[in-house]
């Protein structure tokens, strides 16, 4: 528990062993010992390596979409083929990319070490999420088999209940994933209460961690109602329950209401953690104490909770009643306010710092750049007669690729940068990653920013042919994701050469504060060979950094009595 | 912990209460708000929440609110549908 | 669990300080868990408000297809069995083992009745042509969407007999698991869990019964 | 700005257009002086403050309660303005004036049946009058579709259970895309309209004469044009590649395999059966998803469309 006991204890500093042979990678050997390892940071890299070939398998579905969008009519994909490609790579994306992505891989990571720990509370859950997670993976790819799915990743009904494909092994799938979701938010919720080392007040937790944090909580809350309205989809197909198709008396609107109780809060669950590891970054990088240090942890816990209140600025015209799109609308923007804390506070950081542009820092501002656009363009369609207008079209598109893409991918690769030489024990070619980072924001930008332009022109979303008058903009954006995969290639190529042929990296390359610092890269199976002990706050650069390296003189004595 | 028997007396409580009800016609409220009440005591009693740690409470207090918000926001599109624009 | 176990309790993990840092992550697990099994059921609770507040007439009509009596009955079952679980524990906590088991079996076998009341009255049901959603045929209700009533009816009640099973199941289990020894006023986190688990599901239940069955 | 407001959205054709596009520009205007205001600082920050030596100092700053509240009071500022300026737009756009000329709407997989007070119908094509309010009412057949004439900045889901409905003014006379936007299958992006904006005069007229099928037509002629006008192109093109619908290529005469295993010959009767009552026979390999036109087209416009599909051999 965090406050120290009130015997007095003895603390002294433990240097570290800067490259011990036995490590978390090869403290047990072969397969099998990874696939069961009830090691957080195993798991963490299991996680990893699985988002990592969904992020690339929903990326080649991506650029499949953008190709045939170089024409108007049909070019190689005819529409049936169009609709399931672009609701799997909704699906993937979003299911069994982004939701996992931070918190799964990098949470489980770092968050046991950041505060000391040996491991999250619950090992066996850890591991236990993982494999669910893989379970409703193999179903959701199950789907693509017996004829994929065509409903859009929204899964609207009526058209959901009525389409032939196998959509009840895709929300089967997806059902079964939250249950994965939810395990690690209960999971990470008990590490911080009741793990966290001597002296790690929550007023010194890390913001990764207060993010983490803030992100668990809205898993728990909101993955329910996803699990209990898919369920309702499954039984409307199978047992025709009439709860949400009209032709059995249903309400197809109440189906958007109960989709997006869970789905707007999981566009936090996605972003939240970014931010999180945006702090980080900007702290590290300008050696500087972050700037509102509470501002921007207590703002992610007003982020997760307005979350919950604005789901149906998604439903302004889908006939729910006016009433409700206009307090719907009203409650929107005030999201954006605590958004706005964090990104002043971060650029306040920057003031009189030592500002190193390492490619994790490059990643940090591409993400204030993108990110804010995202943002703001969210403010754009949270107005309800602008709204009217831009529903369903490619300016919403635009919108959430800037947040999603623009803001958590961008934060999730910074992140990998900035952990890389913790989890690998190798230090990336700097170079090539400040390349790969500037091809990656120019192309970026070069294959969204037209769909602001068609959106708001009226180029409708998920259209498999459209009007001529939108082909140049479309082929733009086309070519511009062509050189967003070759980014994407490239950084596949260095990092991998990395992992066998880069430089040994030091314990603390950045000369950063935090705990999963202290201690070697790789770090050993136990994170710590000591209990350690908290006396200054995780991003107190002004503090010698041996002092970060305090534990507690004899284990043994500390338990009760 | 000597509940035991305050426990028994309320659980005849509770289910003696139900059957009261049956014939009463004034009910959804009634109905609802004696369910909740039941249902804190068993929180409370058999779960031990009285004596449990705020924490947990909350996490129990948090649920609810959670469904409120869920409830009250979907009844504000369901119940106002088709009754126009809402005029201040 | 894990390889280097140096303390002498083997209910310890290793990377919990002591027994009452894992006794109490435990529980806020339990709790947060609970928290879950909540909002869930709280989707349908959410499906049913908003249909008897569309249709309060079809709820009317079709809840007195419902026998209040069983279902009054059962309430009083479940409410007996979250006693007799929260003594076992109770129980168990003075070392009692023999008690315990006792009223561990009696949960079970309320359980168990709550089961097959429960049975009772879905066969019944199934044989007026009561059935869920598309399958449902019975004439006897003179509303359009009774269909749609006894969907809901048989989701709710279906999910929480879901979770009556799931709950014998670990009440079994904990059976087994005092009769091992394995658990004992110095470890009773499994019990204990277990418990929170069962009365959650008497409360949902509690909710569930004037809900359905009581509406006039 | 005017270049900007015309370059980024389609032309301002109701009264409404003017009201949401002064809205747009605002949050583009105020959204990007913040945006650059905050990249600038960015900028000058990464500048000035880069990292000079390894043994840089930095000094701690921990917060600045003034600066915290200014950067709330703000936004806050700024996003009631943007609330009530929306709202007062939405306001508007759902709440259609009492004289409205009412056209009833229905939505089907995959076209548009646009009925007029007296009765008549057209297919995937409007006529409204300009400068007068037109409503909308609107329902659909089978799945979600939603209505959206970017033109006019109006957009409303269609239902199957209930009626929507829109209301907008024309304020020039033209013709205007419609869109179905509400994601609803294989035909989604083929579920076209025009809608043609005609003087008061010329609408009376249209009124009069336009919903008359030109009975003089040459019949094949007569198909082909119904063939486009009905949205049949959606499903079936005429080149033998498959859409959704088979190709009308080389259909007529053929051997057609159904779905319960005979075999009919695709002669005139089996093409007006198909229109009128698709569902009863499915050819094989294709789904079932075909609108039925019973009621939907004239006697006359189906034997043209018969002409026509029998001219169709390569
Ligand atoms: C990571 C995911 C993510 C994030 C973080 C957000 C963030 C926001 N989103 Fe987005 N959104 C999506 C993912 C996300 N969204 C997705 C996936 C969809 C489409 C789903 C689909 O239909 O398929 C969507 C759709 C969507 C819609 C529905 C559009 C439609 O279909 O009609 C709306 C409408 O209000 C909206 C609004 C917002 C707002 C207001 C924010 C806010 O949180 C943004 C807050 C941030 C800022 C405002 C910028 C920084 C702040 C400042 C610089 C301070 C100054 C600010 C002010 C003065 C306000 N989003
Ligand atoms: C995390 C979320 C996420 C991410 C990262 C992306 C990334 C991308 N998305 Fe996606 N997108 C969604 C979530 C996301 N998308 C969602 C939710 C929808 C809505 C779906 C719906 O309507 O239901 C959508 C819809 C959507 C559309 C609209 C389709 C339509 O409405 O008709 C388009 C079109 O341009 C698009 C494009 C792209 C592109 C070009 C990328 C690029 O950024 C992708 C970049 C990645 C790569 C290019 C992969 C790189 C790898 C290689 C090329 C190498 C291959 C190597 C090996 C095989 C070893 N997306
Ligand atoms: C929504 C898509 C759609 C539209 C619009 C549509 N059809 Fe079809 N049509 C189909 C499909 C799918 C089939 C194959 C299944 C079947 O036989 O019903 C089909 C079958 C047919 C057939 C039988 C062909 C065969 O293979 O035997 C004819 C003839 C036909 N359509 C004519 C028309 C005409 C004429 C129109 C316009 C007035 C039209 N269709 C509009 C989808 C469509
Ligand atoms: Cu109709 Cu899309
Ligand atoms: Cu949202």
């Amino acid at each position: 528990m965090a406050e120290t006991s009130k015997q007095t204890i003895s603390i002294r500093e433990y240097p570290v062993d800067e490259h011990p042979d036995k490590n978390y990678l090869n403290h047990d050997k072969g397969i099998l010992s990874w696939l069961i390892t009830l090691d957080h940071k195993r798991i963490g890299l299991l996680y990893l390596g699985s988002i990592t070939f969904f992020f690339f398998l929903g990326g080649v579905l991506a650029l499949l979409l953008r190709t045939e969008l170089l024409t108007p009519a049909q070019s190689i994909l005819d529409a049936d083929t169009y609709n399931q490609i672009f609701t799997l790579h909704g699906a993937i994306m979003i299911f069994l990319f982004i939701i996992p992505s931070i918190p799964a891989a990098l949470g489980n990571f770092f968050l046991p070490m950041m505060i000391g720990a040996k491991d999250v509370a619950f090992p066996r859950l850890n591991l236990a999420s993982f494999w669910i997670y893989v379970a409703g993976a193999l179903f959701a790819l199950f789907s693509i088999v017996t004829g994929a799915v065509d409903t859009g990743w929204t899964f609207y009904t009526p058209y959901s209940t009525e389409t032939g494909t196998a959509v009840v092994s895709m929300t089967l799938g997806v059902f079964i994933m939250g249950f994965s979701s939810i395990l690690t938010g209960i999971n990470f919720i008990v590490t911080l209460h009741k793990l966290r080392s001597p002296g790690q007040a929550w007023g010194k937790m890390p913001l990764f961690l207060w993010s983490l944090y803030a992100t668990a909580i809205i898993q728990i809350l909101a993955t329910p109602v996803l699990a209990i309205t898919l369920l309702l989809l499954i039984m409307e197909r199978v047992l025709g329950v009439g709860i949400f198709d009209p032709a059995l008396g249903g309400d197809p609107i109440l189906y958007q209401h109960f989709f997006w109780f869970y789905s707007h809060p999981a566009v936090y669950i996605m972003i939240v953690p970014a931010f999180g590891i945006i702090s980080e970054l900007i702290s590290v990088f300008s050696r500087k104490t972050i700037f509102g240090y509470w501002a921007i942890a207590l703002s992610s816990l007003a982020i997760a909770f307005i979350g919950f209140l604005v789901w149906g600025h998604h439903m302004f015209v889908s006939g729910q009643s006016e009433l409700s799109s206009v307090v719907f609308s009203f409650l929107t923007f005030f999201v954006g306010v605590p958004t706005g804390i964090k990104i002043f506070n971060w650029v306040a950081t920057l003031y009189k710092g030592s500002i190193d542009l390492k490619t994790p820092m490059l990643y940090a501002l591409a993400f204030l750049f993108l990110f804010t656009i995202g943002g703001l363009t969210g403010i754009m369609i949270g107005a309800l007669s602008v709204n009217v207008h831009l529903h369903d079209t490619y300016y919403i598109v635009a919108h959430f690729h800037y947040v999603m893409m623009g803001g958590t991918v961008i934060a999730l690769l910074g992140g990998i940068h900035y952990w890389w030489p913790k989890m690998t024990g190798r230090m990336y070619n700097e170079v090539w990653g400040k390349i790969t980072c500037a091809v990656i924001f120019f192309s970026f930008n070069m294959t969204f920013l037209p769909q602001f332009v068609m959106g708001s022109q009226g180029m409708p979303r998920r259209y498999f042919n459209y009007l001529e008058e939108f082909q140049g903009l479309h082929q733009f954006s086309t070519i511009g994701s062509y050189i967003l995969g070759l980014g994407f290639v490239m950084m596949a190529l260095y990092l991998a050469y990395s992992l066998f042929r880069g430089p040994k990296a030091p314990p603390n390359p950045w000369g950063a504060r935090s705990l999963e610092w202290m201690t070697s890269s790789p770090p050993t199976h136990h994170n710590f060979e000591y209990t350690p002990v908290i006396l200054h706050g995780p991003y107190d650069h002004h503090q010698p950094e041996h002092e970060f390296r305090m534990g507690l003189v004899s284990e043994s004595k500390e338990t009760h009595g | 912990m000597a509940v035991a028997g305050a426990l028994l007396v309320l659980t005849f409580l509770t289910v003696a209460v139900t059957w009261i009800q049956i014939p009463e016609p004034f009910n959804v409220i009634v109905a609802v708000g004696i369910a909740a009440i039941k249902a804190s005591l068993v929180a409370l009693f058999f779960m031990n929440l009285v004596r449990d740690s705020l924490l947990n409470r909350l996490a129990f207090v948090l649920s609810f609110l959670f469904l409120a918000i869920f409830v009250v926001i979907t009844l504000l599109d369901t119940l106002f549908r088709d009754s126009g624009f809402p005029v201040f | 669990m894990s390889t280097s176990n140096h303390h002498t309790d083997d209910h310890l993990q290793h990377h919990f300080k002591d027994e009452d840092q894992q006794f109490e992550s435990s529980k806020l697990g339990m709790w947060i868990f609970l928290v879950t099994e909540m909002l869930m059921f709280g989707g349908l609770f959410v499906a049913y408000i908003i249909y008897r507040a569309w249709h309060p007439d079809l709820f009317y009509l079709a809840a007195q297809e419902l026998d209040a009596g069983l279902g009054a009955l059962n309430t009083v079952v479940l409410i007996a069995s979250s006693l007799t679980i929260a003594l076992a524990i109770r129980s168990l906590q003075l070392d009692e083992f023999k008690k315990s088991i006792q009223y561990l079996s009696a949960t079970l076998v309320l359980a168990a009745t709550f089961l097959v009341i429960k049975y009772i009255e879905y066969t019944d049901k199934f044989a007026k042509g009561i059935l869920p959603g598309g399958h449902y045929s019975y004439e006897g209700i003179s509303h359009e969407m009774a269909a749609n009533f006894f969907s809901i009816y048989y989701l709710m009640t279906g999910l929480h007999g879901i979770h009556v099973l799931l709950g014998m199941g670990l009440i079994g289990w904990m059976i087994i698991k005092v009769r091992k020894r394995s658990v004992h006023s110095r470890y009773f986190t499994p019990v204990e869990n277990t418990g929170l688990f069962w009365h959650l599901v008497d409360i949902i239940w509690i909710f569930l019964f004037p809900l359905l069955y009581l509406i006039d | 700005m005017n270049k900007i407001i015309e370059y980024l959205l389609p032309p301002q054709r109701s009264t409404v257009a003017s009201e949401v596009d002064s809205l747009f520009m605002f949050i583009n205007v105020a959204g990007f002086i913040l945006f650059a205001g905050i990249m600038l600082t960015i900028l000058i920050f990464v500048i000035k403050y880069r990292r000079k030596s390894e043994d840089d100092v930095t000094p701690v700053i921990t917060h600045n309660s003034l600066l915290e509240i200014t950067w709330t009071i703000i936004p806050i500022i700024l996003i009631l303005i943007v609330f009530a300026w929306g709202f007062r737009g939405f306001m508007t756009l759902s709440t259609p004036p009492p004289n409205a000329y009412e056209i009833q709407v229905k939505a089907a997989s995959w076209l548009w049946e646009f009925e007029y007070p007296n009765g008549g119908t057209t297919l995937n094509e409007v006529f409204v009058p300009v400068d007068q309010p037109v409503k909308f009412i609107m329902r659909s057949d089978d799945v979600l579709h939603s209505l959206f004439i970017p033109d006019f900045r109006v957009k409303m889901d269609i239902l199957p259970n209930r009626y929507t409905s829109i209301w907008f003014e024309a304020t020039e006379t033209g013709q205007s895309i419609l869109y179905c936007s509400e994601y609803c299958g294989s035909g989604h992006s083929a579920m076209l309209a025009t809608v043609h904006v005609l003087s008061k005069q010329e609408f009376e007229e249209w009124l009069e004469t336009g919903l008359e099928v030109d009975e003089d037509m040459p019949l094949a002629d007569l198909g082909r044009q119904t063939y486009t006008a009905a949205g049949c192109n959606a499903c079936h093109t005429l080149d033998g590649t498959d859409r959704i619908g088979p190709s009308f290529l080389n259909l007529f005469g053929s051997e057609r395999t159904l779905t319960d295993g005979r075999t009919v010959t695709a002669d005139e009767d089996y093409i007006r059966r198909s229109i009128i009552d698709p569902n009863a026979e499915i050819t094989a390999g294709y789904p079932a998803n075909m609108p039925s036109y019973a009621g939907r087209l004239s006697d006359r416009q189906i034997d043209g469309l018969i002409a026509f599909i029998k001219e169709l051999h390569d």
